[in-house]
């Protein structure tokens, strides 16, 4: 069985002189999960909303456009 | 066989096909995550040279050596798009080139940490990270490849080249970088490889943390790939009903 | 000049606008800024690769490295800079506008320099590093690539105004502008080397400065007649 | 003024000619009197060409590109450029880059330059080629308004004008052509 290796929270904090190293490491690691994980998501949600405003507009388009012709036809477009 | 295949074509299908497989990636790689970190920074005996700093090598080894597989599989992905012309195969290289160029661009940052004790400076010439940097280039030529052709059908034949051109590259960069470092400089004591052979205390973990990180990969991909097809296929009608149902 | 023609037709405005408008066409292609950051990068990994990745060999050289990169990577964005204007035809629009022709393109080679310059400079400490330029070089360096580049951008514009109606443009617009850049070069790589010496380097940035002054002075004026002889 | 020629006859050099973007000529352009070469900025303030390629950029929008050639000869407020991209049948179009519209909608982007320009000389090279029958009839309507507003019209066409003011013809073959 793996043995602990710090006997207190403050040594595994300064992982022997090197806490910097080994801290920038795993931060920089914690981040890039972050990244990875939620950053597609945030994309997916902004495209879903996007696509619905533009579905909405093109619905709106398409009604105006509808009633224009239906009542006269000689305007310019 | 060939049914299969061209199912797996249909990107509808991989959609639905990767939407069922993403929450058991998800939990398989947070449970291997949580036990190859502690495992790490708790449970892994010093190392009588470097001391603490081993356990960077749970981050960097597993980060490395998932960036040496994206530029095969993009190269693979290129290839199916140039020969059966797969839209799917055109999306997964077109989401694994970023990837890449994350996973080179950690791997070079904790490389550089890691042997910072030893060399002295931030950056040193050494072999691995000098091929990993030309490694990080390509993926930069890739990317802006991409993105300079408006076209995207051109685009994609044209990165599908590079990424086969430049895998073929990978390999005879790493040893020609090798061959370089040690014509100038004496074979140096450190290197990335893990050293000696390590008793299992030492290999188990990694081995974990290199699932987990594959696994994060694996996801990562998946997620991207699957906002691709909504962005491409976003006037078929299976995707427009998805967004009306979808309550964002 | 007459006198202005109408009081709101404002000189500044247009400039600000065509500023505006050169920035936020390079910002709407983002992944095309990263190109001469790219460049200067590849550019600089390869000198050890080819000498030597020794430290003393590389700090030898290290501040002429960093200066012939930002000097190449300077001039290889310079080539887009009329090119889709000359194509759409918006660069006609600009020739006939009532404003000092001269002003306007001094806008667009700010708003170039802005993109492609200030990058490398900003950039530049961090080559410098990784080929381990000593640490009392680092502000001369970043001193004289602030002064040094937007002098190559201005002397490039003019080869690229005057290369705008060819077809291959690429090679003839090097065999141009680095003749006309080369004395910035060799003052600012000798400012760097010298201050590494601990040798005073203020004449070198009095050069460097009155090198700038004239490129303003003058390379604005010779593109935009190098722009009406092409466009002709 | 309508140029006529045939292809290659010099209709688009004596215009480029006109404009002073292009000098191989011998003599004097006059401007109400003044020669061009004295007056240019009062001269430019008053011309607007529209040549073959529209100087319509792709990657920027409609919007944009207004904005930025609007502020070339006299700055305009967005609420006139929205009206002239109205006008000109692009009214859901203002924010889509121009690389993502016809050449036709790309014609109406720099036809919305006259809208928004105070210039009294119009100088259009073949404004109608890439125009639909609404484009066609909304640019006569607008040559119809800056004429009787005073201002004055240079354009080639092959197309038979039909304008209300008079029409002068300029055939630079010396032949009378059939339209």
């Amino acid at each position: 069985m793996p043995t602990l290796q710090f006997s207190s929270f403050s040594e595994f904090l300064q992982m022997g002189t090197y806490s910097f190293h080994v801290w920038v490491v795993y931060l920089l690691f914690a981040m890039f999960l972050g990244y990875h994980l939620i950053l597609p998501g945030l994309q997916r949600k902004q495209f879903i909303r996007l696509q619905k405003r533009r579905a909405a507009r093109d619905a709106e388009l398409a009604a105006r456009a509808a009633s224009r012709h239906g009542t006269n036809d000689r305007s310019a477009e | 066989m060939w049914l299969w295949f061209s199912k797996l074509g249909s990107p509808r299908w991989f959609y639905e096909l990767s939407g069922k497989w993403l929450p058991w990636l998800y939990a398989a790689m947070a449970l291997l995550l949580l036990v190859g970190l502690t495992w790490a920074l708790l449970f892994v005996p010093e190392d009588y040279q470097q001391g603490h700093t081993i356990r960077i090598m749970y981050v960097h080894v597993p980060v490395a050596s998932i960036s040496l597989a994206c530029f095969p599989l993009m190269a693979i992905a290129g290839a199916i798009t140039l020969v059966w012309k797969m839209k799917l195969a055109d999306m997964v290289a077109k989401c694994v080139a970023p990837i890449g160029l994350w996973f080179t661009g950690l791997a070079l940052a904790t490389g550089a940490i890691w042997g910072e004790p030893i060399w002295g400076t931030w950056w040193a010439w050494d072999a691995r990270l000098t091929s990993m940097l030309i490694q990080f280039f390509l993926f930069v030529g890739v990317i802006a490849l991409r993105s300079a052709i408006e076209s995207p059908d051109a685009a994609a034949k044209a990165c599908a080249v590079l990424a086969i051109v430049g895998a073929i590259n990978v390999p005879i960069i790493k040893y020609s970088v090798e061959w370089w470092n040690t014509l100038h400089q004496p074979a140096s004591n450190f290197s990335m490889e893990s050293t000696a052979p390590n008793p299992p205390e030492i290999w188990v973990p990694l081995v974990i943390m290199i699932v987990a990180v594959y696994l994060l990969f694996v996801i990562s991909l998946l997620l991207r790939t699957r906002n691709e097809i909504l962005t491409r296929e976003r006037r078929s009608q299976w995707v427009t009903d998805l967004i009306a149902r979808s309550q964002v | 000049m007459s006198i202005a023609p109408s009081p709101e037709v404002s000189t500044w405005g247009a400039f600000v606008a065509t500023l505006r408008r050169d920035l936020l066409v390079a910002f709407k292609r983002r992944n095309d800024l990263l190109n001469p950051i790219m460049f200067f990068l590849i550019v600089v990994t390869l000198f050890p690769l080819g000498v030597s990745p020794d430290p003393l060999e590389l700090t030898r050289i290290s501040a002429g490295v960093v200066w012939v990169s930002a000097l190449l990577a300077s001039m290889l964005s310079l080539d887009n800079l009329y090119r889709a204007d000359y194509e759409d035809g918006s660069l006609e629009q600009l020739l006939l506008s009532p404003q000092p022709l001269f002003f306007l393109v001094l806008a667009k080679n700010i708003a170039h320099w802005l993109i492609s310059g200030l990058p490398v400079v900003v950039l530049s400490p961090l080559l410098a590093y990784m080929l381990y330029l000593p640490e009392e070089a680092y502000w001369t360096l970043v001193l004289t690539l602030l002064i040094g580049t937007p002098v190559l951008s201005l002397f490039g514009s003019i080869g690229v105004a005057l290369t705008v109606g060819l077809g291959s443009r690429g090679l003839i617009l090097a065999v141009i502008v680095l003749p006309l850049t080369m004395p910035v070069l060799i003052i600012g790589a000798k400012a760097v080397t010298d201050v590494m010496f601990g040798l005073p380097v203020g004449s070198h940035f009095a050069l460097l400065g009155a090198m700038l002054a004239v490129a303003l002075s003058i390379a604005p004026l010779a593109s935009a007649a190098a722009l009406r002889i092409s466009v002709n | 003024m309508q140029v006529l020629g045939s292809n290659g006859s010099g209709k688009t050099t004596l215009l480029r000619i006109i404009c002073g973007l292009n000098d191989s000529y011998e003599g004097d352009i006059l401007w109400r009197g003044i020669p061009v070469t004295a007056q240019r900025e009062t001269f430019l303030a008053a011309l607007l060409y529209i040549g073959h390629r529209v100087g319509v950029n792709r990657i920027l929008t409609p919007r944009e590109n207004l904005r930025w050639s609007a502020s070339l000869h006299t700055p305009v407020d967005d609420l006139r450029i929205e009206a002239a991209l109205a006008r000109v049948g692009l009214k859901a179009f203002e924010d889509v880059p121009c690389r993502n519209l016809s050449a036709g909608q790309n014609q109406r982007v720099s036809l919305a330059r006259l809208l928004i320009s105070p210039a009294t000389l119009w100088i259009l090279d073949e404004p109608f080629t890439t125009l639909d029958v609404y484009g066609v009839r909304e640019l006569e309507l607008l040559l119809a308004e800056h004429i009787a507003g005073g201002g004055s019209a240079l354009v080639t066409t092959h197309h038979r004008l039909n304008v209300p003011c008079a029409v002068e013809r300029l055939n630079l073959d010396g032949v009378e052509q059939p339209l």
